[in-house]
């Protein structure tokens, strides 16, 4: 079994062009190999810019971050859900996860929407998915490459509560099985709860760690006790 | 007399400027009670509009053009203005000494394959050798001065062109290995033909009548001039754009001389039928339109020189 | 319903045929002549050599220039340092009379083929860029990230990201640009070359033979619109089928 | 960085004046023979009346059609009916040759300036409405769903989604059509009119006067660059600034 | 205090071209003026599409919605938050906000920011606004007109917990003021349970209403309890 890489973060200074001030400045992170990590905090403080500097899509920032040692921009490809579906309007559904990487098969491709409850949408273009269905169909994606490093920007955004129990699950058996590193951002406090055995809660101009939370793994879904005080925690540093 | 007035559309660029100049400059309308406006023109395709558009009563044209617009319905006619032909050219140490020479050759041609010159010089080519030229020398179409710069670098061998054009490549050290003119003598048209024309409608011709006598009057009395006034040329020399170049000026006064109509009786129209029935045969309709033979009425009946 | 499709050219031959008895002139002939003139052309005429030789001339510089312009046009769309040296130039190109274009061609390549279709491709080329280059601009950004993220190679961006934004200006580039290189063809033609629809065209128009310049004219229109349904249509449909349908 | 804007044409120049010296050839002149002749041509010349003649045409022109060419653009790209029923129209009036156009108007309307004027947007329309329509096509269908639910009238569907949406088409067939305006212009001034860049430049032509031809294109040019520069790009800033900076 | 309209719903057939199924089929629901609906059901359900059919978007069905007794496509403009942010991206946020409707001024438009959190981004383009940011905007475009009707497709997606509460908050003092007709479509239970005073809950193919429950209102949010127990019979119908 594969273990996904381990992060350092290091962003001196982070700004976009014409805001007065930064988004991030002295802002350090270490993200243990194969760990699921969620991040929480408010919303319009950088999360999911540090998920595309780590993603090495955004690189307008000084310092340093690296994935294994290696600068983010020349790492193996993440996984990445980002925060809005983002499926190419013009490929199916099935050709969209296909798109994951080189050759990636129909079967393959078929599997991952399977998984996501998507088998019978693989040939509906984005346009005549449901909110919901998109937001799985780029689950999917991101999933199917089984990356060692797994971005995902709030993937479990419209979907029903059976639907997100279906989610944990799959996501709990792809750490399970291939151990990646998970960055997993989220305002939902179950979330954490419920899949991270590492909580950073984000705060403060310019953006600070104001909580690090560390739950031990593995843990067991049906037991509510536990669940119930890691939410609590969590809840308390938010 | 009252002065009548009386619109021609000429090429700004065109040989004709130098008879208009002259005209001008000696006020030899005015002479002949005549109003004479100028309207300048780009080249002949937007003459032939200016004449359909009503923009002017008279332009320059050449008789086939008016035998075809006469079969087409179009009733316009003519009185001749030139006779200059053109001719084909060779470098000064060209290797070619007759026409049988072009054999092999590559010939640029002004105008296009329907160029009045180059069907002439198919028929002389076929009658001397027996062989059609197209097949055993390869021709260039280009705009005339396309052609003589290609003529010039060597991109052609010979080259068929227009008269003026000539008269330039000879003063660059060309030389003319034949002109049409002894082409259509040999092909048994006697008599130059009046290639171009004063052309105007019918209509215009009954309406304007006296306009357009007075100004057929001025335009054969300033050829007149022309043909034998040298003083007269002198202050062409920009329009001829030879201003310091006393041997292409000489030269293309000289041939505009040879070319000067002075005469024109529209009954003698041999020399245009013979030409026309020889474009017809070698050209085809290309040529010459759908008519296979010069239309009575081609030359104005209404004037006499 | 293909039938509109169907009848909207037959109605326009039929205005044209009403316009022409209104208005009765011999400089406006009635489609049927035209059609008559067509056919008589096509079988004692040159019609379908010189139809021939201008669509071999024609395609050729289209396709070349389709290729190159969309090229540059993503080039410089993509690079603003690009755009920002190199766009004075193609509004220069842009503006360079065919003609003079055209002249030099032909005094150094002399009157060749290869002189023309080059002078049309060099004609055309700003063109398509220019038009190309507005549509590499409107590039969603989005779609950038995903395949930044994703570390596809340039040739994945171009086939899955790239081409399928620009489709809308590539369509309307190849729509008008076949139409504009037909007329430069034809500018061409008549400034040196022995034959083509350009060349015979100007014959035609010598003796102010309109009959003779639409016939050849409706026969090359005709091809255009045998193109455009046969082939462009088609394509389009497949290449679109994913927007979603419009009332 | 402005430098590579403000370098781009000086190094265009320098490129002509090498190649110029390079070839020496007398019917390729330097940029300093041509800046000369334009000089002279405009002191003592006509250049810039004609110049003036000429582009006040062509914006005219530009105008007119930019303005008829959208709306018959935005109406066929949104009713389906009405593309089947007029796109074949289109092509049609794509392909017709600018001479045909041309004759038929300047005898009807003789030789007047109304009549070059109506010409060349008669040939220009066709142009317009098939990039527009392209453009209208590939809207997003969201924005339609908003505008709707918000019930805007038409007046604020126009300005607020479709005008944005069609900016980058609208530059296209603005940037190429007044290159293609001019260049009909040209060729309708030659065809019928007694001044004009078109009319002298065939004059010079005429002659093989490159020097004068390409003199007169380059003042032409100059224009262009000028309008670009100080009128186009600055607008284009103005209007595109929403749009995430590109590399 | 006017009072929204009140809303009769019978749909007697709805299939998107293409579909096998009809996505509504024989679907009938009423809705009371001045009420606030929530309505929950899986992924896919056709929760969207019912709101745009309700909007007059959609017309491409058989059967009658009216709004007021008149018909959906004539009624007077909704205020819509879509299931994406949908901001126009060439306006600023502040113009964004504008195109509500007409004349609306730049202070009512600043008010309306204001309440969401905004008043720092009025001048940024959606791009320049966390994904967060931009569902807040397109709330706060559909209060701006203080329509007589509310369609809200998951408002509250992807804000932190604390600005959740806030727009808790909001909501409830625009349904105290104005009294216009809601339809909440939703995941979160809590949502329901906080703003609803009626719950639907859809499932099934064609369609239906699985369960329709009134709550009565006005609530008091601190009454943790009844809260509670709403909570639990939601989550028990879905
Ligand atoms: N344009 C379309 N063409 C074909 N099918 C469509 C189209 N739009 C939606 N559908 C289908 O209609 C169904 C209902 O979609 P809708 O968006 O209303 O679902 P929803 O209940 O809002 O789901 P979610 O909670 O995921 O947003 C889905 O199965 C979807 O695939
Ligand atoms: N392109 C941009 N230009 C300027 N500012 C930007 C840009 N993108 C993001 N920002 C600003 O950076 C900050 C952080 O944005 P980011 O999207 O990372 O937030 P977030 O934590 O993901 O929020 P949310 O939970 O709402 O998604 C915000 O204040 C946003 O306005
Ligand atoms: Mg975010
Ligand atoms: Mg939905």
């Amino acid at each position: 079994m594969a273990t996904g890489p381990g992060l350092k973060i290091s962003i001196d200074e982070k700004r976009y062009p014409g805001s007065a001030a930064p988004t991030f400045s002295g802002f350090k992170a270490e993200i243990a190999p194969g760990s699921v990590t969620a991040i929480l905090g408010p919303s319009g403080i950088g999360k999911s810019t540090l998920l595309r500097i780590i993603a090495g899509i955004d690189r307008d920032y000084s310092g340093h971050v690296t994935i294994d040692g290696q600068p983010a921009a020349e790492a193996a490809p993440p996984g990445f859900v980002f925060q809005d579906p983002r499926l190419l309007p013009w490929l199916t559904t099935l050709d969209n996860i296909r798109t994951a990487g080189t050759g990636v098969s129909t079967e393959q491709a078929m599997v991952a929407l399977g998984k996501t409850g998507l088998s019978g949408q693989a040939s509906l273009y984005p346009h005549q998915l449901s909110g919901g269905m998109q937001r799985r169909a780029a689950l999917a994606r991101a999933l199917t490459l089984n990356a060692g490093l797994l971005l995902l920007d709030e993937p479990f955004v419209s979907l029903d509560r059976t639907l997100v129990e279906e989610m944990y699950d799959l996501i709990a058996s792809v750490a399970a099985s291939s151990g990646p590193t998970m960055i997993l951002v989220t305002h939902i406090v179950e979330d954490a709860a419920r899949l991270a055995d590492r909580v950073l809660v984000l705060s403060g101009t310019p953006t600070q760690i104001a909580a690090n939370l560390a739950f031990p793994q593995p843990r067991n879904q049906r037991d509510r006790d536990t669940l119930d005080t890691y939410r609590r925690l969590i809840e308390d540093a938010t | 007399q009252e002065p009548l007035t009386l619109t021609i559309g000429v090429q700004e660029s065109g040989t004709v400027q130098w008879e208009i100049e002259t005209i001008k400059s000696l006020g030899l309308d005015k002479a002949h009670g005549l109003n004479l406006e100028v309207r300048p023109l780009a080249d002949s395709r937007a003459g032939q509009i200016a004449l359909q558009a009503g923009a002017v009563d008279v332009i320059l044209s050449d008789f086939v053009w008016v035998a075809a617009q006469r079969n087409d319905g179009n009733l316009v006619t003519m009185v001749p203005h030139s006779l200059t032909v053109g001719g084909l050219m060779v470098p000064a140490n060209s290797a070619i000494a007759d026409v049988t020479g072009l054999e092999g050759t590559t010939i640029g041609v002004a105008g296009g394959p329907a160029d009045k010159s180059w069907v002439i010089l198919q028929a002389y080519f076929a009658s001397k050798t027996g062989k059609t030229l197209p097949e055993v020398a390869e021709a260039r179409f280009g705009a005339p001065p396309l052609v003589n710069e290609l003529l010039g670098n060597g991109g052609v061998d010979a080259a068929l062109n227009f008269w003026q054009w000539n008269a330039r490549a000879k003063a660059a050290g060309m030389h003319e290995l034949l002109s049409v003119k002894t082409m259509l003598a040999e092909l048994g048209v006697a008599e130059p033909p009046p290639l171009l024309g004063w052309t105007f409608t019918e209509a215009t011709a009954e309406a304007k009548h006296d306009a357009v006598v007075r100004f057929l009057d001025t335009s054969f009395t300033a050829k007149e001039v022309l043909l034998t006034d040298d003083t007269a040329w002198e202050n062409l020399t920009g329009l001829m754009g030879a201003e310091d170049d006393a041997a292409l000026f000489a030269q293309l006064r000289d041939d505009y001389r040879a070319g000067i109509v002075s005469s024109y009786n529209p009954e003698d129209t041999s020399a245009a039928e013979q030409t026309f029935a020889l474009l017809a045969r070698f050209g085809g309709s290309e040529v010459v339109g759908e008519g296979q033979e010069l239309l009575p009425g081609t030359f104005w009946p209404g004037y006499r020189k | 319903m293909p039938l509109l499709e169907l009848l909207s050219f037959p109605i326009l031959l039929l205005v044209w045929q009403v316009l022409a008895m209104v208005l009765a002139h011999r400089l406006f002939p009635s489609p049927i002549a035209v059609g008559q003139e067509m056919l008589r052309l096509a079988t004692e005429g040159k019609l379908l050599a010189d139809l021939a030789k201008t669509l071999w001339r024609a395609s050729l510089a289209f396709i070349l220039a389709m290729l190159i312009g969309t090229a540059i046009g993503i080039l410089i769309g993509r690079k603003s340092w690009l755009d920002r040296l190199f766009s004075s130039w193609l509004l220069v190109g842009l503006n360079l009379p065919a003609i003079v274009v055209a002249i030099a061609l032909y005094i150094w390549l002399g009157l060749t083929e290869t002189a023309l279709i080059l002078a049309v491709v060099i004609n055309k080329v700003p063109l398509v860029a220019t038009t190309i280059r507005e549509g590499v601009r409107s590039f969603a950004p989005e779609f950038d990230e995903l395949a930044h993220a994703m570390r596809w190679p340039a040739t994945k961006r171009l086939r899955l990201i790239f081409l399928p934004q620009l489709m809308p200006f590539v369509l309307a580039a190849a729509r008008t640009g076949l139409s504009l290189i037909w007329k430069i063809v034809l500018v061409f033609e008549v400034l040196g070359s022995d034959g083509g629809v350009g060349y015979r065209v100007s014959l035609f128009f010598q003796f102010f033979d309109i009959t003779g310049v639409l016939a050849y004219t409706s026969a090359f229109i005709l091809v255009v619109l045998a193109i455009e349904y046969g082939m462009l249509r088609p394509i389009e449909r497949r290449v679109l089928q994913w927007r979603p349908a419009q009332a």
